[in-house]
């Protein structure tokens, strides 16, 4: 079993797929030769050749459009757009067409895609390179969003989100594709949608979260445990739909929670997540739900982007504040 | 100063307005079964046609697209394809997909307002009516590249109006077909307007059928009244597809006869003048004219026709009306292939508040 | 001072801003000769000439992309989109160039648009006619969200749009547009943007609703008037900055607080507003923030609209369910 | 069968890679003076390029897009150009800018991570730089329309690559600028590459030129590596677009001579002999040639040349590197004229959690 980075995890469910089902093409903006800008599709045009890894021209609504017509063909495609913030001239074709192809007609059709993409700051990219549209795209009925935050995770979800029916849109941490690497078996097992995964146990708080804050939310949980404090960390996985009975079920325990969300605070996940928390737990919270969140403004540039990012700081100083209050 | 590259694009009739033959027609017009056909699957549209308003004009039936002025082109499209392609098309195109197969009580099920009009026993791999205008041009090119992977000798056919030709979706679709040579047809249907916004309000083009030149391949321009031109053309660009010579553009020039929709007046802003001579160049009248001309159909037939496509579509429209209204769990069943546990309580309560036997509002 | 509608309301300010400034320009589908598909740009052609009244392609992208080149450029457009449904092809423009073109400039340039369109539901419309993206435009940085509900607050509000110096997306609550009619003086003035109102006031609970619903919010409170129960109804009108500080007042006096959207559920700008309260104002809340909205599906076709829309119905048992927690 | 429309691109080159008159050169070319200029202007953004490469290979600057083999296109819009034009140009375009009156520190602030750079000193009114492919497309169609609509005699220069040809924005933005015959006049840089994708792979049509024909105005394809062609097109196509002529599509044949980015690594897709080929055909030594053999231009010359071109150059890279890291309240001072009270609490958090002299990423 070899160490690998997340990055490579993906590239292997991604060959792993092409070789087991002849219906799985993989298309995207160099996705080819180069294999991707970030090499998540490194080899697999000289695998399994140009018809089935297609280098696509540049326009994303394109690559979306087309997959939403092979999906319906038959096909499985999985597309690449080179960065979320890239991804907004798509919301169209995923939400007017891949989320309704099954209910317009009512099951006769289907649309089993993916749309994989690197999200999120903190790797001091240009302009545009450090989106987090993950709550519009969970905004959207009919389709699953999915977000891993570990090269084991990126494995088991991809595959999993490969072989779904339904149209899944796969979001990658940019910022955690090289930044540590982790046993993985080529199993070809997948794993399951729909569900959170609980990465370390704990009394005394929840913390919520998913992608890069996953990393961050644990090395405050670390620094926590020094300290005595018993964090219980919950990575979210699939934004849409949210398993929040698991998340309940945590709180219900701990009475208090923290959500971490990189995107931008107004309208995120992690409202959503707050919201259920207060309306279906409020019995159980011994303290507010705090969210820990960008602020409502444009990424900026990288020189700032130290300051627009949450941070273990940020994280710390809202799990002090809920386990403070009376 | 050199010159790097050179285009035409030719234009074709047969019929002209009068429904006399102004070149040698081509070899499947010679058979006057063919001609019949097309025409008796004219006449159909045109009885649906007049059935939808009606019912919409009674409450009966929800916003209607009517496709008068249309029928050459839809019947030849219809006429040509094979079941095995693929049919992508929009609302005013229901003429087509009758011809597919679609009954007419599944498209008044769709106009009424209930999402089992697109579960049509057409043939079933047909796309649903798209209503985002041109979105379908790049459902056709994935279509086109995955018949081409399969090696498969279908083709995916998209229609589409003149106001599609202006959005980005139409060009990239046009653009990705002639990458790589997919087996599409694209058939614009160039009805003049686009609700209220005329043609050159579009663009600057001379021609629409221009536009492929942009992707690297062929358009033509044709009469889409002359419903032998259509045929032919389609025929041919059909063809090409079909063993590996790659997409067509064809712009048929037709005329909207009547409203964008039954929620629209177009006598707000277009003359009466426009319409009436419209009206001269129809393509039902020219093709009659031309078949009685050549003694081959009759007052009888046409009459014992008429009969025929009213029973016809009178009784699909009772079998419409007599549909219950679907049950609220749909708006979940085919959400997903299986509903996600999360949504289990919200479609519970949903549910459990409104009854099954809530008011309905058909259209 | 005439009775008119919510439409004339909107066509009122729009004759009035072309008439006071020479820079206002109106673009769009069929919003010329036609009017607009709603008679919302009714008879400015013929006043203003097709020059500042420009019958647009077909294309949302370029309506919203050449909106953001003229506001650039000093012109103050007001672009109409033909129903929400289509506006998704816009949000790239929005986010990426709209809502960043001060910020990316550090104040060099500006880009003082209206974006306006009817959203919503309850008019029996065909597929594609009864959106509502506001929480996905409210997710966007540097764009103002509005969203009136009565003829006068619409008059208002556009005014103030069109001379607000940033982009606003205007959203018009179709089923209102011709449902009731209000004294409508043309005085030229403005209401503020960024705030709430509060169109009736009361001690028992906060219903708290924007759009088409806050006319479904004020039967609600009148029918529960008759029993005596005083309901506060807040309009949020302004959805993106929301104005916290008077819904978190009246919510610290009510103790009891119903958010009501006819957006779908997940991440809508109600979980944001039952966010906030429970992170705020969790020591004044008597019992959980509900949040009345439409469920995660795609919005389905007319005969099963009154199954999908949030009705009265759904706000009594609401705010029943949250007078009754103990 | 009938013609509906035909037509052709024309393409333009005076001088041969060899710097060679291959045909009789316009008028303003017979000035050395200006053609000195249009060098000297190369020859600086060659230095500012290398500075660039030199910053980001020692962590002292971010991501850079190098303009190498786009000097002569860049010095002849850059030239071309009225101060009171507007220009919308891409990463790639750095060079056009700096002749425009963006310094060099300004471009390095915006390399380096810092909005500031694009609150620059060259004509305020000109567009920032644009990364999302092929939008500018659209706004330039948007400030060509606020020019007509002022009666302003000014041009909208909107720059874009091969790749950006693939997008809708692109066409939808051209095709606007036909109804209205706008004063836009779009360069198109076809230096052969989308990163890694070659231009064969963007679409199959023969020029990118001929794309025009399907907004209905004219395309030109010109030798982008001479710049006596560009300036040619170019300033003809400014003389048109000023006059009411509307607009123009030039696509300039170029070749990318560097990496994509200083993050991209081109001998993974490309093979080394095209690259060594297109140097034979660049446009700064072909111009230096031809100024060699008109005697017009000296070694001396050149020296001289090269010196203060360093010297600037790295004056600037040393005020861009002396200048503070942008404090954390940037973030919020420029997102609305006036900061919305709902965000006060927030703004106070931040700039209470994150001191002001907090880490530091230049790049
Ligand atoms: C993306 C999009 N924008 C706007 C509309 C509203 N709309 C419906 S039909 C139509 C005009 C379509 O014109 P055309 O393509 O010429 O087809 P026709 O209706 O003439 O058949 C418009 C603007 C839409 N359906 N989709
Ligand atoms: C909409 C969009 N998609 C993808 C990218 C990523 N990207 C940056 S440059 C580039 C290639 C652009 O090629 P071209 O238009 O030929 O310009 P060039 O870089 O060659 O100057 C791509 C795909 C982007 N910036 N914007
Ligand atoms: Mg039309
Ligand atoms: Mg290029």
């Amino acid at each position: 079993m070899a160490q690998i980075t997340l990055v490579e995890a993906v590239n292997l469910a991604l060959a792993r797929s092409l070789a087991s089902d002849p219906e799985v093409v993989v298309l995207g903006q160099d996705v080819g030769r180069d294999g991707g800008v970030f090499r998540a599709t490194l080899g697999l045009l000289e695998k399994f050749g140009s018809e089935r890894v297609i280098d696509m021209p540049l326009a994303e609504n394109l690559i979306v459009g087309m997959s939403i017509g092979m999906a319906v063909e038959g096909l499985k495609p999985v597309c690449e757009i080179q960065f979320a913030g890239f991804a907004y001239t798509t919301i169209d074709q995923l939400l007017n067409h891949a989320g309704r192809m099954r209910h317009r007609t009512q099951g006769r059709l289907a649309c089993p895609m993916v749309m994989r993409m690197p999200c999120g700051a903190g790797i001091h990219a240009p302009e545009h390179h450090s989106e987090s549209p993950d709550a519009m795209f969970a905004h959207i009925p009919g389709i699953r969003v999915i977000y891993p935050s570990s090269p084991k995770r990126a494995y088991g979800l991809l595959l999993a989100a490969i072989r779904d029916p339904d149209p899944v849109v796969f979001l990658e941490p940019t910022r955690l594709y090289r930044l540590f690497k982790e046993e993985v078996a080529d199993s070809g097992e997948a794993l399951a949608l729909d569900t959170c995964f609980t990465l370390r146990e704990g009394n005394d708080l929840t913390l919520v979260t998913w992608g890069a804050m996953v990393h961050e939310s644990l090395q405050a949980a670390d620094e926590l445990a020094e300290q005595g404090i018993a964090i219980e960390v919950i990575d979210v996985a699939t934004l849409k739909p949210v398993d929040f009975d698991t998340i309940l079920a945590s709180v219900a325990r701990t009475g208090r929670c923290v959500v971490v969300t990189e995107a931008p605070h107004h309208c995120s996940i992690a409202s959503e997540i707050a919201a259920t928390l207060a309306e279906q737990g409020l019995l159980t919270l011994l303290a507010p739900v705090q969210r820990v969140t960008a602020p409502d403004v444009v990424v900026p540039f990288p020189r700032l982007e130290h300051h627009y990012l949450p941070d273990k700081r940020q994280i710390l100083a809202a799990v002090r504040k809920t386990l403070e209050f009376a | 100063m050199t010159i790097a590259a050179q285009f035409q694009v030719e234009y074709q009739q047969f019929l002209d307005p009068l429904g006399r033959v102004v070149r040698p027609l081509p070899a499947f017009a010679e058979h006057p079964a063919a001609l019949i056909a097309l025409y008796e699957a004219m006449v159909l549209m045109r009885t649906y046609d007049a059935k939808a308003i009606a019912l919409q004009r009674t409450g009966q039936l929800g916003t209607f697209a009517s496709l008068l002025g249309n029928e050459a082109v839809e019947a030849a499209v219809g006429t040509a394809m094979a079941k095995e392609d693929v049919l992508l098309c929009t609302y005013r195109e229901n003429g087509v997909q009758l011809m597919r197969g679609v009954t007419v009580r599944e498209l008044f099920l769709y106009w009424g307002g209930d999402e089992r009009g697109s579960d049509f026993s057409g043939p079933r791999h047909d796309f649903p009516t798209c209503v985002t205008i041109a979105s379908q041009c790049l459902h056709a090119a994935g279509v086109g590249y995955a018949i081409k992977l399969r090696r498969q000798p279908r083709v995916a056919v998209c229609m589409f109006g003149d106001g599609a030709t202006s959005k980005g979706d139409f060009y990239e679709g046009v653009n990705a077909a002639g990458i790589w040579r997919l087996p599409v047809v694209f058939v614009l249907t160039n009805n003049q307007w686009a609700i209220s916004v005329p043609r050159r309000g579009q663009t600057a083009a001379q021609t629409l059928a221009q536009k492929a030149i942009a992707a690297g391949f062929d358009g033509v321009q044709i009469d889409g009244n002359d419903v032998i031109a259509v045929h032919h053309a389609v025929r041919e660009a059909l063809a090409r597809a079909r063993s590996g010579g790659g997409p067509t553009l064809i712009e048929a020039l037709t005329y909207r006869l009547g409203d964008h929709t039954t929620a629209d007046d177009a006598s707000r802003y277009r003359p009466a003048e426009e319409v009436a001579d419209a009206w001269k160049k129809e393509p039902v009248l020219r093709l009659r004219n031309y078949l009685l001309e050549a003694r081959v159909w009759s007052k009888e037939q046409e009459e014992g026709l008429l009969r025929r496509c009213n029973e016809h579509v009178q009784a699909e429209a009772q079998a419409y009306l007599d549909t219950p209204a679907p049950p609220a769990r749909q708006m979940f069943d085919y959400l997903y292939a299986t509903l996600p546990g999360a949504y289990a309580a919200r479609r519970a309560a949903i549910l459990g508040v409104t009854s099954e036997h809530g008011p309905d509002h058909a259209g």
